[in-house]
């Protein structure tokens, strides 16, 4: 394994003080804790928007936290859900007196760990409302199993919803767009390489030189199946149509995409597959209005990427594009 | 059972969970996110600085301690379920240094009740509730027996290993390696082996006050 | 070798198209050549920037076009300097009448190829400058040799002669700001891994599992020197002592810094090498105004760091702290 | 030597880099950016699709197609330094079909001078023109020979090659491998055994010439 880090323990603490070295004017931590708060919170009245997970997915989810998006994001340890403490820590961060949102992935950790944090908000008085995300289309959708994932879908939900939150929508509201937000957002992903956990000092699984692993969640689990290389092109097309079908897209319809590294995948790749897709949407007569293109929802050192489809409606084209400015996403407006 | 007993489980539980740690990561790598064994490992080391910084009053004070200790250090799914279990465990607790045998398997029943209720899973799920479930039955059949019988805890320890075992034939219905479908056949439960390694702590700790 | 691409001849061409479907409200393509340009070009009479070099160094160096930064990137085929039509292209893609500056890394093919280039528009009566950055402190500085190489700190002289000639300065005075970044600029980096060449197809090194290689430059090259791995401390001081002393910086003095992955060292390891830094400077009493943190530069998928320091001086922090909003890098007025 | 040579010295000399290709980025990895073979590769395989597609009225005309083929083609340090060479080159050459030998060793010594300039280096530097100065010495040398000497231009092949080979032992004091100093000792630099075999596709040519 190597990783520039001193020791497995102290990775966590150290990454979480090294964010506010380099963005001072976004981020504060919350003392004693894992958690990454506005440096300057948004006024009261205005709903807070919490979410968080394990760490290892950098730019996710510290990232996030600044205007128009997070008010505060739970770390857990490396791909292990925050404990109900952390999120509850965050919970009163977050918290300007209008209730909290709170943005889960669909895990079983993630949701028990915030499940108890709620319990402990309710405890106090904090009203709280749990966004479920999960977009991850590799896995079948059952009452009687875990689900479905949540994966890179995530960061639209902390866009579209931190917006209306800081529009000044009421916790209600606010938790209905983001639920909405989920109904339209589709993703799958794919790994070239597994990553490492640091703890566990080796790769998760090993790869032929000519695999891949499609259908990857963001813990750097192996995925769904396994299937020989494809090209940009095949790749584009097979995660593409997938979701296409999933969120039953049709001509004239109005999307926006994400095209995700997984961590080692580096931006020419990334482009290469935003060509594809461009070219995909314009056969099947969708209008892809915004592109986000890079490292969004990160497996450590994972060489992979995912892609996500979210339909647009008016309200989310424009709470999208409305103006944030956190580290990892800026919209500016011009 | 007494406070001397309950703190020397959790201490042989933390051994036993540190010795397996590579092989619960292992485990959980082939089905998971490779990250079972340092959670609870992390978790349970806490758990005995913790003993070793606090000399609670009761058995049911050093339950919680144990509870809020896992609760906030273990993090995951793990983590959610042992914690709540726990604090679960130490409500039906008396605040006393001792609890007869049908106590403490009341405690038990209390805990797995809880982990049932947060997590949902049932028998056959693939997760730590293949051993739980089937152990408690046990458990509440031996209730009249005396406390310290080293047969039935060793016993359960060598039953609940064949339950963890079991799991690998299954499709995992919960947790992380629900995700994988039919895929997951062929690998044991990371969750269900630390389960069975606790009902080991429990025979190991027995067995050493007995003798 | 293993990357999303479905050719290694198509790579660059596909990739500038990606860029342009990620980015349409900030770059366009120039036609028939691999010139990114400004979608919405900058005033009349205001200093054209170009810069560029091979590719692979992703988001440099189309990722820095746009308001406050570059007016047009060119690229060359991975880790190939551009050729000097390309150059050329560029050139008259950012020229608005007022001349226009080159920004170029100091190695040999590109200093001839934008020469070349040079006199192309000189030709056509274009007015142009060249500032060479050669931040890399790994290097031996020498006459007699191609001295010292430019690498990550480069950004630093987009941004800065950026934000001048965005303000309206000269070409000279433009050129001037630049060369005074550049002889305030150090960097130095290391490599956890190679990375492959696409049209190699192997890794250009191979580096043993407690091995890393000091100085390397970006296009993959070997370093100047093969160590045992460090940890996370052990590295930021190495690299940062270095360059300290090679800007020979004192007490109180006012710098930047900028931690920058080489591909897939994800940012959970740069934030613990940014805390570091942070104390060092503290130890060292110097003032760390500033830190980039990220990927700026990079080298395809190879894991490993730089890093690099800026003195400032008033003229320099005003500009670097100037708004820009260009992919890659935004400076937004809170 | 004629249009005809003179375009077969370039398909041969394509046709070599092709088969060395892997070779050419195989040495620049050891001591560069892993793309010499690459680049020459591309260029070159250009400079065939171009002579297929134009044909030229004269010498000068063919030169100028190779010069600026290769100049915006090969990229990187070698480009540029074969491109303007190239195009200086064909400054040289007359507006004819034919040229006579001491015509081309002009044009050939106007190509190097363009090296010089453009790059610096001198012999011992560890760069392409390691073989291309020392070649050249030779060549003039040869001026008063009849064109088409193949006993000249065979053994200048075999020299070239030599030089090449020395430039193991140099440390690099130009181009990116100067990078590397001291390290750089112990492989022979890339653009060098370009340039030797550009010398070998000047042998093999002439030879098919007389035979
Ligand atoms: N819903 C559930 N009910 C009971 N146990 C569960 C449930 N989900 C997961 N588990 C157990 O948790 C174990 C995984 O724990 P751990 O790896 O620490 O957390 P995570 O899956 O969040 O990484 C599984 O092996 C399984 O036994
Ligand atoms: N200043 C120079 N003068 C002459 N030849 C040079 C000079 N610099 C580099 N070269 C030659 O160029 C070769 C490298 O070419 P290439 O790999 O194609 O370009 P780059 O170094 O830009 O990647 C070297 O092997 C060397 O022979
Ligand atoms: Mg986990
Ligand atoms: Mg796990
Ligand atoms: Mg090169
Ligand atoms: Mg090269």
């Amino acid at each position: 394994m190597k990783k520039i880090i001193d020791a497995v323990e102290t990775i966590v603490d150290q990454a979480l003080d090294g964010m506010v070295v380099a963005y001072p004017e976004y981020l504060q931590r919350v003392e004693g804790t894992l958690v990454l708060a506005r440096s300057k919170p948004k006024e009261t009245g205005k709903v807070g928007l919490v979410s968080g997970g394990g760490s290892g997915h950098e730019p996710a989810h510290g990232g996030y936290v600044g205007y128009g998006m997070l008010d505060a994001a739970v770390a857990g340890e490396v791909f292990t859900s925050p404990t109900p403490d952390q999120v509850y820590a965050g919970i009163k961060a977050a918290d300007r007196g209008a209730g909290v949102l709170l943005v889960v992935k669909n895990y079983t950790g993630d949701v028990m760990n915030f499940d108890i944090a709620r319990e402990l908000a309710d405890a106090d008085g904090i009203a709280t409302e749990v966004v479920l995300v999960n977009d991850d289309v590799a896995v079948q959708d059952s009452l009687y199993t875990t689900g479905r994932r949540g994966i890179a879908g995530t960061v639209f939900v902390h866009k579209i919803a931190g917006a209306a939150a800081e529009e000044g929508a009421d916790l209600s509201s606010v938790k209905v767009i983001a639920d909405t937000v989920v109904a339209n957002l589709a993703s799958m992903g794919c790994a070239l390489t597994s990553c490492t956990v640091p703890a566990n000092g080796k790769p998760t699984f090993e790869l032929g030189a000519n695999e891949m692993e499609m259908g990857i969640g963001i813990h750097g689990e192996p995925g769904i199946e396994r299937v020989p290389m494809m090209s940009a092109s095949e790749l584009t097309a097979s995660l593409y149509h997938r979701l296409v079908a999933e969120l039953s897209l049709g001509d004239g319809e109005r999307i926006a995409a994400m095209v995700n590294s997984m961590g080692a995948t580096p931006a020419i790749e990334l482009a290469i597959m935003s060509g594809h897709l461009a070219n995909l949407t314009k056969s099947s007569k969708l209008s892809l209005e915004k592109v986000l293109m890079g490292e969004f929802m990160t497996s450590l050192e994972m060489a992979g990427a995912s892609l996500t489809l979210l339909r647009l409606d008016q309200q989310r084209s424009t709470l999208l594009n409305a103006a944030c400015d956190t580290p990892a996403l800026k919209v500016v407006k011009h | 059972m007494d406070q001397v007993a309950f703190r020397q489980l959790w201490r042989r539980f933390a051994e036993l969970i540190h010795e397996n740690r590579e092989v619960l990561n292992d485990l959980d790598a082939a089905i998971g996110d490779a990250d079972h064994g340092s959670n609870m490992d992390r978790g349970l080391g806490k758990v005995v600085e913790a003993f070793n910084a606090n000399s609670e009053a009761s058995l049911h004070a050093d339950a919680k301690l144990v509870g809020m200790t896992l609760m906030s250090t273990v993090g995951g799914a793990s983590g959610a379920l042992w914690g709540s279990g726990m604090l679960k465990f130490s409500t039906v607790l008396p605040d006393a240094a001792v609890v007869e045998w049908s106590g403490f398997i009341d405690a038990l029943d209390a805990f797995v009740e809880a982990l049932s209720k947060r997590g949902q899973a049932v028998v056959g799920d693939k997760t730590m509730m293949d051993v739980f479930l089937p152990a408690m039955t046990e458990l509440r059949d031996s209730v009249d027996v005396q406390e310290g019988s080293e047969e039935i805890v060793v016993a359960l320890a060598e039953h609940a290993k064949g339950w963890s075992d079991a799991t690998r034939d299954l499709v995992a219905r919960r947790g992380r390696a629900a995700y994988l479908g039919e895929r997951s056949i062929g690998h044991i439960d990371p969750g269900s082996v630390s389960a069975a390694l606790w009902f080991q702590a429990l025979a190991d700790t027995v067995r050493d006050q007995v003798s």
